[in-house]
């Protein structure tokens, strides 16, 4: 009874071989193209809430607060401030007061991304892919200098100079590693925002 | 007895309610453009730990699992039957009892054959 | 305590033709020539008395007109450790002799060096880049890289 | 009946929940069971040697800080031994017991993360881990009172240290002291005879002695395969030939004999800080007459500690200017992942995990 198998290269993605070189073109491709950083929105800091018509504002109020109450962040552990990002969401500070019960692996269950760590060149890519493929509403916090900048290593020939590289960031968070209190901090500066977003621009 | 069938229609209408409001929640949101709606191609590929999947993903499985599968599933059968049969076993009394034993053995005979056959054997 | 071997226990074991591999041996280094550097490593290695049957470290330093190689051994049975230097000279294509045959600990290690210092090491099983990508121009550890 | 079965490719990719950082497997699987792994590096590559040497001696304790984030202390440690190794400096009295203190503390607190992940990663989803993380923010307070900081400390500096102890530190520590072995029994009757524990680890995994040896692995994982080999004891460094302390081994190398040789060092590690706490005699912290830009003497040395990981050692090359001309870390958990494709090949899936898991690495060393 030899079962054929169903041809299914149509579906196939990547050729075997030649894997290591079609990440290595990636990773160049992606590095020429990452020119100028996105720029950061701000105008919601002085933007006041609440206009419009009132069956809008409580449609907005009632949303915002539900996406606001529960951001999951999904897993981007690159380095060091991964670790005080476990110790905020340990049994101490315990971040799940805010809503952020679990860190999902996948970035389909989540709408938070929280860039924890140095990014090199070669993480980038994956990182990029991880943000495209969360689903809207999304939000990035860039934590520790690295993340704003590339921080102690922003002279190295491997790191890119902050997150604002590859997607727009909405909350930076200073420190290398920024104490988990200052994390929470910067968690309740993106409820803020997310509590003054509006139906208009989704 | 009629009240009987009304907890029933009642459980029916509760199910149905639950069902739909889940199936089509996301799509009235999509279309009051409540929820902001932007696929795009790279959503759609596989998530692999931030890579791209590598090689053939649609691939001939090894068959033992097939075999576990179908053999976990003739024992489960048997095990919804002998949950409501193990409730009212009062009621029925000694006739109904001998009735499982029949089916009870009828099922470890298939369960006897599979392992004879070595289908659960883990190459 | 891990006393540092004293070379001369070394140098007198070593049979003739070793022995001319020998640059100069002075306060538990050893400089070598390249070409007789796996011959000395595995005859370290396996001779009774020394046993070197640990390989603590591969180090490569780029000292512009030549590239040089230490090896830091030691042995845990004994206690006692050594540091085998080896020079390459010349800055476009240098390939040294790989000891991944000898010590399994060298295979990352000598990957590494070929990415960032440009040192190729012949009979390495796999040398695809390890710590950068395919395509990365140029090798970030030497002092000439901008 | 022969049935056609193809294996295919997975990546346990850079951002995976258990795999400690951004590290990669590339695992090629036949149905659950691996048939080859070729680990992919660089990912967390931020060139720290090439930094090391356009920064002053004094600027690199930060980047050290960096390297395994997990064991900051540690790392300066290294650094800084090395350092006065090639330059014959003498560090005082009160600063190597200190350093000592603060390395023993570094190690506890990265063993019990070390422990934590690796029963995070059996499936005994968040409950140890946030146990050992209560104990680790007992031990984050104690650095936080000396240094100000909760993970990358850069306390430690060339010929001593960088401000003397609080009054209050040394209470906390006894106080702390006593503790910790109570926590320790609290996990033993948790998990040692854990039937689940011991069914998942016991003979998983399996590192023999000699391949321990010859693929130069270092720390819990050499002696979780017998080799009783620990640079403190071998070759006592700084003072830790006054203390008396033995060295855990395990049995037959398997995973299980490398979580118990963690827990047995977290022990052993409060019995140091016991005798260190009680021996700390008055003085100076720093050496006098160091410059603030010390230039070593030209020449090279290569000077190593026992970290939590394994042998952390410094090969750095001085020229005689303010920076080194070449500084090289000899990173246990980049070394202790050689022979990982041996230990996890023809094992499943879920136990190639709990190998990787048990070896404990750390990425900011491994990538450097």
């Amino acid at each position: 009874m030899e079962i054929e198998p169903v041809d299914v290269s149509k579906v196939c993605i990547f050729p075997d071989q030649g894997v290591d070189r079609i990440e290595g073109e990636a990773i160049e491709a992606l590095k020429s193209s990452c020119g100028v950083p996105y720029p950061d929105k701000t105008e919601w800091l002085t933007e006041q809430a609440g206009k419009g018509s009132l069956l809008l504002t409580t449609v907005d109020a009632m949303l915002s607060w539900a996406r606001r109450a529960s951001l999951w962040p999904v897993i981007c552990f690159p380095a060091c401030c991964a670790f005080e990002f476990v110790t905020a969401e340990a049994s101490r500070f315990d971040m799940s007061r805010f809503g952020m019960e679990i860190v999902r692996a996948s970035p389909r269950q989540a709408d938070l991304l929280i860039t924890a760590g140095t990014l090199t060149w070669k993480m980038a890519p994956q990182v990029k892919r991880i943000y495209d493929q969360m689903a809207e509403p999304k939000w990035v916090i860039a934590m520790g200098s690295c993340g704003i900048s590339g921080g102690i290593f922003q002279s190295s020939y491997n790191v890119v100079p902050g997150y604002r590289c590859l997607f727009p960031v909405d909350v930076y968070v200073p420190g290398c590693p920024p104490r988990p209190e200052a994390l929470i901090y910067g968690i309740q500066m993106l409820h803020k925002k997310i509590s003054k977003g509006t139906l208009k621009q989704g | 007895m009629l009240l009987n069938y009304g907890y029933i229609a009642l459980f029916l209408i509760i199910a149905l309610g639950f069902t739909l409001t889940t199936l089509l929640l996301p799509v009235l949101l999509k279309r009051f453009k409540i929820v902001p709606d932007k696929p795009s191609q790279v959503k759609g590929e596989p998530f692999e730990c931030g890579m791209r999947t590598i090689g053939k993903t649609w691939i001939q499985f090894n068959f033992r699992y097939y075999f576990y599968a179908l053999v976990f599933l003739a024992l489960d059968v048997m095990v919804v039957f002998i949950y409501p049969w193990a409730v009212g076993l009062r009621g029925i009394g000694i006739t109904g009892f001998v009735i499982m034993i029949i089916f009870i053995l009828l099922i470890t005979v298939g369960y006897i054959y599979a392992w004879k056959k070595k289908a659960l054997e883990w190459k | 305590m891990t006393i540092a071997l004293p070379v001369t226990e070394v140098t007198s074991k070593l049979n003739k033709e070793l022995d001319a591999g020998i640059i100069d041996a002075k306060d538990n280094t050893i400089l070598v020539k390249s070409g007789s550097l796996k011959e000395l490593i595995s005859f370290l290695k396996n001779t009774p008395g020394l046993d070197f049957d640990y390989l603590t470290d591969i180090t490569s330093v780029d000292y512009w007109d030549y590239f040089e190689l230490v090896y830091q051994l030691t042995s845990i049975k004994n206690n006692h450790k050594l540091t085998v230097k080896t020079r390459l000279a010349g800055r476009e294509n240098i390939t040294a002799s790989s000891i991944v045959s000898i010590y399994k600990g060298a295979d990352l290690q000598e990957r590494e060096i070929h990415d960032l210092m440009g040192i190729t090491f012949e009979g390495h099983p796999n040398m695809k880049p390890l710590i950068l990508w395919e395509g990365f121009k140029g090798y970030p550890l030497r002092k000439d890289y901008l | 009946m022969t049935l056609h079965t193809e294996s295919f490719i997975l990546n346990i990719g850079p951002s995976h929940p258990s795999t400690h950082g951004v590290f990669r497997m590339k695992a090629t699987l036949e149905g659950e069971v691996l048939m080859d792994l070729e680990p992919v590096f660089g990912y967390l590559h931020r060139g720290i040697e090439k930094l090391c040497e356009e920064r002053t001696y004094i600027g690199i304790f930060p980047l050290t800080d960096r390297l395994d984030y997990i064991a900051s202390m540690s790392n300066n440690m290294a650094f800084a031994m090395s350092a006065e190794k090639l330059a014959g400096i003498k560090v005082p009295e009160r600063a190597e017991y200190i350093r000592v203190i603060m390395a023993e503390l570094q190690r506890i607190a990265s063993h019990l993360v070390s422990v934590g992940s690796f029963l995070n990663d059996c499936g005994a989803f968040m409950t140890p881990f946030l146990y050992c993380l209560r104990e680790r923010e007992k031990i984050l307070d104690l650095f936080d009172m000396v240094s100000g900081q909760r993970l990358t400390y850069n306390y430690v500096r060339i010929g001593g240290v960088n401000a003397d102890l609080p009054d209050e530190f040394l209470p906390a520590l006894n106080f702390f002291i006593e503790q910790m072995p109570l926590y320790v029994d609290e996990y033993d009757r948790l998990l040692k005879e854990n039937e689940i524990l011991l069914a998942r680890t016991k003979g998983v995994g399996i590192l023999p002695r000699e391949m321990a040896i010859n693929a130069s692995t270092a720390g819990p994982v050499l002696r979780g395969s017998g080799v009783k080999w620990d640079l403190r004891k071998n070759d006592p460094y700084s003072v830790y030939d006054r203390f008396e302390f033995n060295v855990p081994t395990g049995e037959n190398g398997d995973t299980y004999d490398r979580y118990r040789v963690r827990i047995e060092e977290i022990r052993e590690s409060v019995k140091i800080l016991k005798q260190a706490a009680a021996q700390i005699p008055a003085g100076p912290v720093m050496a006098p007459g160091l410059p603030r830009l010390i230039r070593l003497p030209i020449g090279e040395g290569y000077g190593s500690i026992e970290g939590p990981k394994g042998e952390l050692g410094f090969y750095i090359v001085s020229d005689g200017s303010i920076a080194p001309y070449r500084c090289r870390i000899r990173a246990p958990s980049f070394l202790n992942l050689t022979a990982l494709r041996e230990m996890t090949i023809g094992w499943k899936i879920a136990d190639a995990i709990i190998t990787f898991g048990s070896i404990d690495i750390c990425m900011g060393e491994v990538d450097r």
